[in-house]
């Protein structure tokens, strides 16, 4: 798993490459809590399109930077779910709490 | 290879052993099992949502056993055989088993239960994946091992996905 | 899981064992071991090229394994050790080595050649493909068992990889 | 591993799909070996693009296929080759004894 980061205007769109699970999750969750809880980036995007599999390690990392966006009234915003992410997200009821879009351009017009 | 060993497991070839996995608890592993669990499954016959399922909950069950079982050690034991079932009297086609093995120590079963899925936070979910992922899903102790039995069977009945 | 199996090898988190597969010698399964590969090169920090070319060797071995070890017979036992083993003095880096065991029977070494390259004809390719994408290929017979024991080096030494 | 074909002119197109290994070759080189020597097909092309891997076996078969081809003087012709598919084309020295194009484009005008 690879995460990289590029800026625009108030936005930070994390790339992640690979799949997120036990081995790299809290990489993951770290990277998230530090640009919404110390950087208070407004909007924080996630492009999950070259991510093939999430487990749950890493739905709650993604749970927990929604969370902390939340609490400081930011956004949170997720695109380019595989398959496998979008099932993820489904089995454990969270799809429709997610902002998620089908890819970059939907999501930073949104 | 052909005889029988001490946890009453039969080695390749016997007794519809498809394939068995010996690694340690490294999370890092985890992507190895998957990788050899997409292809296993789609040889098996299952569909491309089937081999995610049965692919997810072994990973989730991987998981846990990396977390609870071993507490986060990475170089502990586990065992990971997968074969053909034959159907059950209400399974119309064949089964495929998971059976994952570790050394841990034993699991009270009254915990193996996931959070209530209506709050929003995070942790809680693996139980749930596997559950809603496999047709069985059932814990034993033998001698020292825990033993987490997961099946699917390929035209799995539709009671049992309802769970 | 922690005493040594009789044939020298030793289980899962012992001494650098990554991973042990079982499967039977059906050749539906070689996919399966390359899934397994695939990913296990990657964690172990190869390079694409290399990732590649150590599946390869693999499941060229399995091929030559279950054709003539095996005659084509599809319900044989195969074991595959996947471990990491410590430099060699002319080596500056970890290596990958892979066990792969079976219960044929014994291989004249004399005859573990590949054709010549310079015709075009079909056949006699695999073991070139092995040679040329490891560092080290070793037969060995061991009691009732076949081992070839294939290596690769992290940072490989440019002489050995001109074979 | 699937193995499809199309039809134009006095061309057949071969969709191949997943890796050819031992466990299907013998079903590639039965479909080549019936459209070379049976049917007597002008030019047949592989459409190798969903091709992952090819193992000896599989290179064993696309070779008995070109043997078949340059007995009734008929052409065969790959296309689509993975970095794996290419590797091993290379390695068994035959990558420049077949005919071999990026795409299809240049496979049918060639
Ligand atoms: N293999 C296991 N060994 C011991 N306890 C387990 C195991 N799997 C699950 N459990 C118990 O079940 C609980 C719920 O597991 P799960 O739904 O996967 O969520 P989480 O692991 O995030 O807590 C765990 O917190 C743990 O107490
Ligand atoms: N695992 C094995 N057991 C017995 N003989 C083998 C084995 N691997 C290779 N050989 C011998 O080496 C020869 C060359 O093997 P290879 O280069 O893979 O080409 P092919 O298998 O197409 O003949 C084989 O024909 C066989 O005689």
């Amino acid at each position: 798993m690879q995460i990289s980061a590029r800026h625009t205007d108030n936005t930070t769109i994390f790339d992640v490459t690979g799949d997120i699970d036990l081995a790299n999750s809290p990489e993951v969750r770290k990277a998230l809590l530090r640009e919404v809880r110390e950087k208070r980036t407004p909007r924080v995007v996630m492009n999950l399109s070259k991510v093939r599999y999430i487990d749950s390690s890493g739905v709650a990392s993604l749970v927990e930077g929604l969370k902390a966006s939340r609490d400081v009234n930011s956004r949170f915003i997720l695109f380019g779910l595989s398959p496998s992410a979008r099932e993820v997200l489904q089995l454990s009821r969270l799809l429709k709490i997610f902002e998620v879009y089908d890819n970059e351009d939907q999501a930073l017009s949104s | 290879m052909r005889q029988r060993d001490t946890k009453g497991v039969s080695p390749a070839s016997d007794d519809g052993l498809l394939l068995k996995l010996e690694l340690c608890s490294d999370p890092k592993l985890l992507c190895v099992v998957r990788g050899a669990l997409e292809r296993l499954t789609e040889v098996f016959g299952f569909s491309p949502p089937d081999r995610r399922s049965v692919t997810r909950a072994v990973d989730e069950a991987l998981t846990n056993i990396m977390r609870h079982a071993y507490n986060g050690r990475t170089d502990q034991p586990i065992e990971v055989y997968c074969r053909r079932v034959r159907p059950r009297v209400s399974e119309s086609a064949d089964g495929f088993e998971i059976l994952l093995c570790d050394q841990g120590p034993a699991v009270d079963p009254s915990k193996l239960r996931g959070r209530r899925l209506d709050e929003i936070k995070p942790g809680g979910l693996g139980l749930h994946f596997i559950r809603q992922s496999m047709d069985a899903v059932e814990y034993q102790r033998e001698g020292n091992t825990n033993q987490f039995r997961l099946v699917k069977y390929l035209q799995p009945s539709t009671q049992s996905r309802s769970s």
